[in-house]
C-alpha cells in the first residue's frame, strides 16, 4: 500500500528542494547593503505619515468570514462530485445527502442576507 | 542577445578582479542573466517620459532587450531611468527611491534636462541628477529618440557584462553625506556652472 | 506696427463707471482688449457686481495673475480676466499694489471656486496675500522654501543661493515641507514628530530651513 | 473615531515693508475637523498616491484621507515639475520662447507653438498669410488627435484595458512620422515663428496625411467598439466624478471637461481664430458630466478633427506655392542665400538675430482651444524685444483644481479613474 505514495513523496521532495535551492542561492549570491532609508516603507517616494496598522472598519472582517464559510462549502463538493461519479449504485443517497448539506447552508445564507450583513456601506 | 560568448571588442574589458576560470564563468553567467533581464523603474517626470512610453510601445519594443516588465516599486527595480527634468522639489523623492532600491542597481539619466539641467538653468531645476544620485549611463537628446534610448540601454548592458561579482565596491551604497549633500559642495557648484547660452541670460531686458 | 490702442471700449466700462464712480480709476484698450484699473480696496465689490449683475453676467473667471514691471517705481499689478459666456464679452481688470505697502488684496474665492489655486500660485510666485483665502500656502515651490518669491524682478533667474546650498536645502526637506498643517494634524504620526516640531506646528508656524 | 491632535490656527507669511517675512493670522478659521462618530468606524489613514506612481500621469501627488476604502478627502500636491518657465520667458526674445512652449504641454507641442505665435502676432499687430493659417489649423488638429490618443491609451491602462493602448500608439507613431518630416523632431517641434512658420510642409506630407485621415476612423471604430458598450468600462465610468454645468463654469473648467457637463463652449466656435468659422465641424457636448461623457466627447472630437484635416488638405491644394511667411523683413528672417549676398537683407538678418523682434508697449491675451482646454498666453511688453511678463493660462491646472470636489466619498479606485479623466499634463500644470 505504501507503494502508491512514493510518487507523491517524490513530488513533495522535489518542490521543497527547488524552493530551498532558489532561495538559498539567491541569498548567497546577492549582496546585502541594508541602510536605514532602504528599510523605510516605500510610499511613492514620500516620507510616510502614520502607519498602516490602523483600526479598520469591522465590515471587512465580516465579509472575509462569510467568504470563507461558503468557500469551504464548495471545497466539500469536490470530493463528493468525484465519489458521485464512481459509486453509481448509491447515487440517490449521495444526492440527498448533498441537498441536505446545501440546504443547511442556504438557511444560513438567507439569515445573513436578511440581517443585512451583505450591505456594504 | 541569446546565450553567446561575450564579444571581445574594445568596449568590454573583463574586470581584472577575476583571474581564474571558475569565477569568470560565474561572472559571465550572473552578468548575462542580469543584463538581459533588467527591470526598469521608469522615473518619468516630463517629455522624456512620453518618449520612454513610445519606446516601450509596439514600434520600438523594449521587450526585445528583456525590459518587458516595468516595475513601479523600487523593491523589484534594477535600473532607475530618470526620464525627464528633475526639479529641486523632486530631488528628495528620487534620492529616497534610489536608496530604497536593492543592490545590484544601475541608473540611466535620460535626456539633456536630467543629465545637465538642459535649457532650464533656473532657480527650480537640478542641474544634472548626478549631483543627487550616481548615474551609470547618460543619454543625450531632448528628448532622445527611442533608438537613442535603446542605444543607451545597450551600453548599460555592455557595462554590466564587464562587471565582476568579487568587485565589492561596485555594489557600495553611496549615501548622502553628513553635510546633507551627495557630492562635495564645490563639485556641485562646478558642475552646475552656467555654460554655453546660459552665460548671457543674466539681464532680463 | 499698430496694436497698442485700437478697437472699441467694452460696453461694460460705461456700466462700471455709472455704478462705481470712485472705484474705477481708468480704462485702457490694448490690442483690442479692454483693461479697467480698479481701487484695490473696492476690487472685490466690483467683481461681485460684474458676476451677479444680469446686464454683465461675467460668470467665467478666465485667469488671475500678477505683473511686475522692470522699473522699480511702477507698482505691482494683480490681473483678473473675466469672460461672459452668454454675452461673449471679455474684460480684464487690474489693481495696482504699491511695493512699499504690504501686498494684500481681497480673495475672489467666494465668487469663483476656480480662483483657489490661481491665487495660491500668485501668492507663491509674487508674495501677494489674498485676504479671505481658505488655505493660502505655496503651491509650486515646497512649503518651507526659503529663497523668497521667484517671479519678482528682484529675484535672480538662478535663485539667491548657490547650487550646492539649493541642493542641500532640497534634500534636507523634512515631512513639514511636503505636508500641509492640516495633514500633519490628521495623521496619527503626530506622536512620532519631534517635540519641538509639534509645538511649532501647534502654533501654526512652519519651520525655517535650517 | 478620528482624533484631531493639534489645534491649527492658520497663519500666512507676508512680506512687511522692511522686507522681513512675518506671520499674519488669517481672517478665516479652518472649519473644525468633525470626528466621524460611528462605533464600527476605523481611524482615518493618510495614503500618498505620490509623485512616483504609474497612475498619476506624471509627478502629481494626491494625499488621500481614507476611511477603510472610501475616500474622505483628496488633497492634490503639485509643483513637483515646476521648472520656472514664466521666469525663463522674461529672459528670452519672442521667437526664443517658442521652444519653451513645446515643453509645457508636451502632448500637443504644435498647438502650443501656434498659440504663442498668435499671441505675439496679436501683440505686434501682424497679419499672417492664408497658407500659413491653413497649415496652422492642420498643426492644431494633428496635436489634438495626438493628445487624445495618448489620453485614451493611458486612461485605458489605468482602468485595465491594455490592447487599445497599443493600437492607439501605433496610430500616434504614424502621426509622429508626419510631424517629424515637417519639423524634424518627434516631440519638440518649435514649428511656428512670429509671423509665419519655420518651414513649409515637405512634399509627400499631404499624401501621408490624407492616407492617415482615410484609415484613422477605422481604428477609432475598433477602439469605440472596445470601450463604448464594454460593461466594465461603463460600470467604472458612468456616474463617477460628476460635475454639473454651473459648477463647471464656477470652477472655470474648459475644454472636454466643460463640454462633458453640458456647457456648449468651444473657443474655435465662440471666438473663431485661424479661420475656424469657415470649417464645417460640430462640437460634441455631453449631458451628465461624468467620466463616460468625457470619454465620449474626446472620442467624438477625434472624428471631428479628422474631418477638419480633410477639409484643410483640399484647401491646401488650392494654395499651392503661396508664401507661408509675412513679407515684413523686420519680423521674418530673409532667406539665407539673400542674406549672404544682399546688404539690406544681411542688416535685417543681423538685427533680428542680435536684438530680436521688438514688440510695441502694451499687453495681449490670446486663448486657443487646446486638447486639454483653453490655453491662453498673456504677454505684457514694455517696448523691448523680451516680454515683461509671459503668463500661461494653464487649462489642466484649473481643471485639476476641481479634483477634490469630484472625489468626495468615492472609492479609492475611482480616484484613479477621475484623475485620469481630467487629462492632466504635469508640464503645463507646474510650468
Amino acid at each position: 500500500m505504501l507503494q502508491a505514495y512514493i510518487p507523491v513523496l517524490l513530488v513533495v521532495a522535489f518542490v521543497v528542494a527547488n524552493a530551498i535551492l532558489m532561495l538559498g542561492l539567491s541569498h548567497v549570491l546577492s549582496s546585502y547593503r541594508l541602510t536605514p532609508t532602504k528599510l523605510y516603507p516605500y510610499e511613492s517616494g514620500m516620507p510616510v505619515l502614520g502607519d498602516a496598522r490602523e483600526r479598520f472598519s469591522v465590515k471587512f472582517y465580516l465579509i472575509a468570514m462569510l467568504f470563507i464559510i461558503f468557500d469551504v462549502e464548495t471545497v466539500f463538493m469536490l470530493p463528493w462530485a468525484a465519489a458521485f461519479h464512481q459509486l453509481t449504485d448509491i447515487r440517490g443517497l449521495l444526492l440527498g445527502e448533498m441537498l441536505v448539506f446545501v440546504g443547511i447552508l442556504a438557511v444560513g445564507y438567507v439569515y445573513i442576507w436578511k440581517r443585512g450583513a451583505l450591505e456594504w456601506d | 542577445m541569446g546565450l553567446s560568448l561575450p564579444v571581445g571588442d574594445a568596449g568590454t574589458e573583463v574586470s581584472t578582479m577575476s583571474p581564474n576560470w571558475v569565477t569568470t564563468r560565474l561572472d559571465f553567467l550572473a552578468n548575462w542573466a542580469r543584463s538581459n533581464s533588467l527591470w526598469p523603474m521608469p522615473f518619468g517626470t516630463a517629455c522624456c517620459a512620453i518618449e520612454f512610453m513610445a519606446t516601450a510601445a509596439s514600434r520600438f519594443d523594449l521587450a526585445r532587450f528583456g525590459m518587458e516588465r516595468m516595475s513601479y516599486s523600487p523593491r523589484q527595480a534594477d535600473v532607475l531611468i530618470c526620464a525627464g527634468r528633475l526639479p529641486f522639489k523632486l530631488a528628495p523623492v528620487i534620492r529616497r527611491i534610489w536608496d530604497q532600491m536593492p543592490q545590484p542597481k544601475w541608473s540611466i539619466s535620460m535626456g539633456a534636462c536630467a543629465s545637465s539641467g538642459g535649457i532650464f538653468d533656473t532657480y527650480a531645476m537640478v542641474q544634472g541628477i548626478d549631483t543627487i544620485i550616481p548615474v551609470d549611463v547618460y543619454v543625450p537628446g531632448c528628448p532622445p529618440r527611442p533608438e537613442g534610448l535603446i542605444y543607451g540601454i545597450n551600453l548599460l548592458q555592455k557595462k554590466i557584462k564587464g562587471e565582476s561579482l568579487l568587485d565589492a565596491d561596485l555594489r557600495q551604497e553611496h549615501l548622502v553625506g553628513p553635510d546633507g549633500l551627495f557630492q562635495p559642495a564645490r563639485h556641485i557648484d562646478e558642475v552646475s556652472e552656467p555654460f554655453g547660452n546660459s552665460v548671457h541670460q543674466t539681464r532680463s531686458s | 506696427m499698430s496694436g497698442a490702442d485700437d478697437g472699441p471700449v467694452s460696453p461694460s466700462v460705461a456700466g462700471l463707471r455709472a455704478r462705481f464712480a470712485g472705484a474705477v480709476r481708468r480704462a485702457v484698450v490694448s490690442c483690442g482688449d479692454t483693461v479697467v484699473y480698479l481701487e484695490p480696496t473696492r476690487a472685490h465689490e466690483v467683481l461681485a457686481w460684474l458676476r451677479d449683475d444680469p446686464s454683465q453676467q461675467f460668470d467665467y473667471l478666465m485667469d488671475i495673475t500678477a505683473v511686475e514691471y522692470r522699473d522699480e517705481e511702477r507698482p505691482l499689478e494683480v490681473v483678473w480676466q473675466l469672460r461672459s459666456l452668454s454675452r461673449r464679452q471679455d474684460l480684464r481688470l487690474k489693481t495696482e499694489l504699491a511695493k512699499d505697502a504690504p501686498l494684500e488684496v481681497d480673495s475672489v474665492y467666494d465668487l469663483w471656486k476656480g480662483a483657489d489655486w490661481l491665487e495660491r500660485e500668485v501668492f507663491d510666485m509674487f508674495g501677494i496675500t489674498f485676504r479671505g483665502h481658505p488655505d493660502l500656502r505655496r503651491i509650486l515651490m515646497w512649503e518651507t522654501y526659503g529663497e523668497g518669491f521667484p517671479l519678482r524682478k528682484s529675484f535672480p533667474l538662478r535663485g539667491h543661493f548657490n547650487r550646492a546650498e539649493q541642493t542641500r536645502q532640497a534634500l534636507a526637506a523634512n515631512p513639514e515641507a511636503h505636508y500641509s498643517l492640516e495633514e500633519l494634524s490628521i495623521a496619527a504620526a503626530y506622536a512620532e514628530l519631534p517635540p519641538e516640531m509639534a509645538q511649532r506646528l501647534a502654533r501654526g508656524q512652519r519651520g525655517e530651513v535650517a | 473615531m478620528s482624533t484631531r491632535t493639534i489645534e491649527v490656527g492658520l497663519r500666512t507669511p507676508t512680506v512687511d515693508p522692511s522686507g522681513a517675512v512675518r506671520l499674519e493670522p488669517l481672517g478665516v478659521q479652518l472649519p473644525p475637523h468633525t470626528p466621524v462618530q460611528d462605533d464600527l468606524g476605523g481611524e482615518h489613514m493618510l495614503v500618498n498616491i505620490g509623485p512616483q506612481h504609474p497612475a498619476t500621469h506624471g509627478v502629481l501627488r494626491l494625499v488621500v484621507e481614507l476611511d477603510g476604502e472610501t475616500v474622505v478627502r483628496v488633497v492634490p500636491h503639485i509643483g513637483y515639475l515646476h521648472s520656472g518657465f514664466e521666469k525663463l520667458g522674461e529672459y528670452r526674445f519672442y521667437n526664443q520662447i517658442i521652444p519653451l512652449t513645446d515643453r509645457t504641454d508636451y502632448l500637443s507641442p504644435m498647438a502650443n507653438n501656434v498659440c504663442l505665435a498668435l499671441a505675439a502676432e496679436k501683440l505686434m499687430g501682424i497679419e499672417i498669410t492664408e497658407r500659413c493659417t491653413v497649415l496652422r489649423v492642420i498643426a492644431c488638429e494633428i496635436s489634438r488627435i495626438i493628445s487624445h490618443l495618448v489620453w485614451l491609451g493611458t486612461t485605458g491602462i489605468d482602468l485595465g484595458a491594455f490592447t487599445p493602448f497599443l493600437w492607439l500608439f501605433q496610430q500616434r507613431e504614424r502621426l509622429y512620422d508626419l510631424q517629424e518630416a515637417w519639423t524634424g523632431a518627434r516631440l519638440t517641434t518649435s514649428l511656428t515663428r512670429v509671423g509665419g512658420l519655420m518651414a513649409d510642409i515637405p512634399d509627400g506630407f499631404e499624401a501621408g496625411l490624407l492616407d492617415f485621415c482615410r484609415t484613422f476612423p477605422k481604428t477609432l471604430d475598433e477602439v469605440d467598439s472596445m470601450f463604448t458598450r464594454n460593461a466594465i468600462w461603463c460600470g467604472r465610468t458612468q456616474g463617477v466624478g460628476v460635475i454639473s454645468g454651473p459648477d463647471a463654469i464656477n470652477y472655470s473648467l474648459s475644454g472636454p471637461m466643460l463640454r462633458a457637463s453640458g456647457v456648449d463652449y468651444d473657443v474655435r466656435k465662440d471666438r473663431p481664430y485661424l479661420g475656424y468659422e469657415t470649417y464645417d465641424f460640430d462640437v460634441p457636448v455631453g449631458e451628465h458630466g461624468d467620466i463616460y461623457d468625457r470619454y465620449r466627447v474626446r472620442l467624438e472630437e477625434m472624428y471631428q478633427s479628422n474631418r477638419i484635416l480633410v477639409q484643410a488638405l483640399d484647401r491646401l491644394a488650392r494654395l499651392k506655392g503661396a508664401p507661408i511667411n509675412v513679407s515684413d523683413p523686420r519680423v521674418i528672417l530673409p532667406p539665407k542665400h539673400r542674406a549672404m549676398s544682399d546688404m539690406e537683407a544681411m542688416i535685417f538678418h543681423f538685427k533680428q538675430v542680435m536684438e530680436g523682434v521688438k514688440a510695441p508697449v502694451g499687453e495681449a491675451y490670446f486663448g486657443v482651444e487646446n486638447p486639454k482646454g483653453e490655453l491662453g498666453y498673456y504677454f505684457v511688453s514694455d517696448g523691448t524685444a523680451k516680454p515683461v511678463r509671459w503668463r500661461i493660462r494653464p487649462p489642466s491646472f484649473i481643471n485639476l483644481a476641481c479634483l477634490p470636489k469630484l472625489c468626495e466619498g468615492v472609492l479609492l479606485s475611482d480616484v484613479i479613474a477621475i484623475n485620469a479623466s481630467i487629462d492632466i499634463v504635469m508640464g503645463e500644470i507646474d510650468r
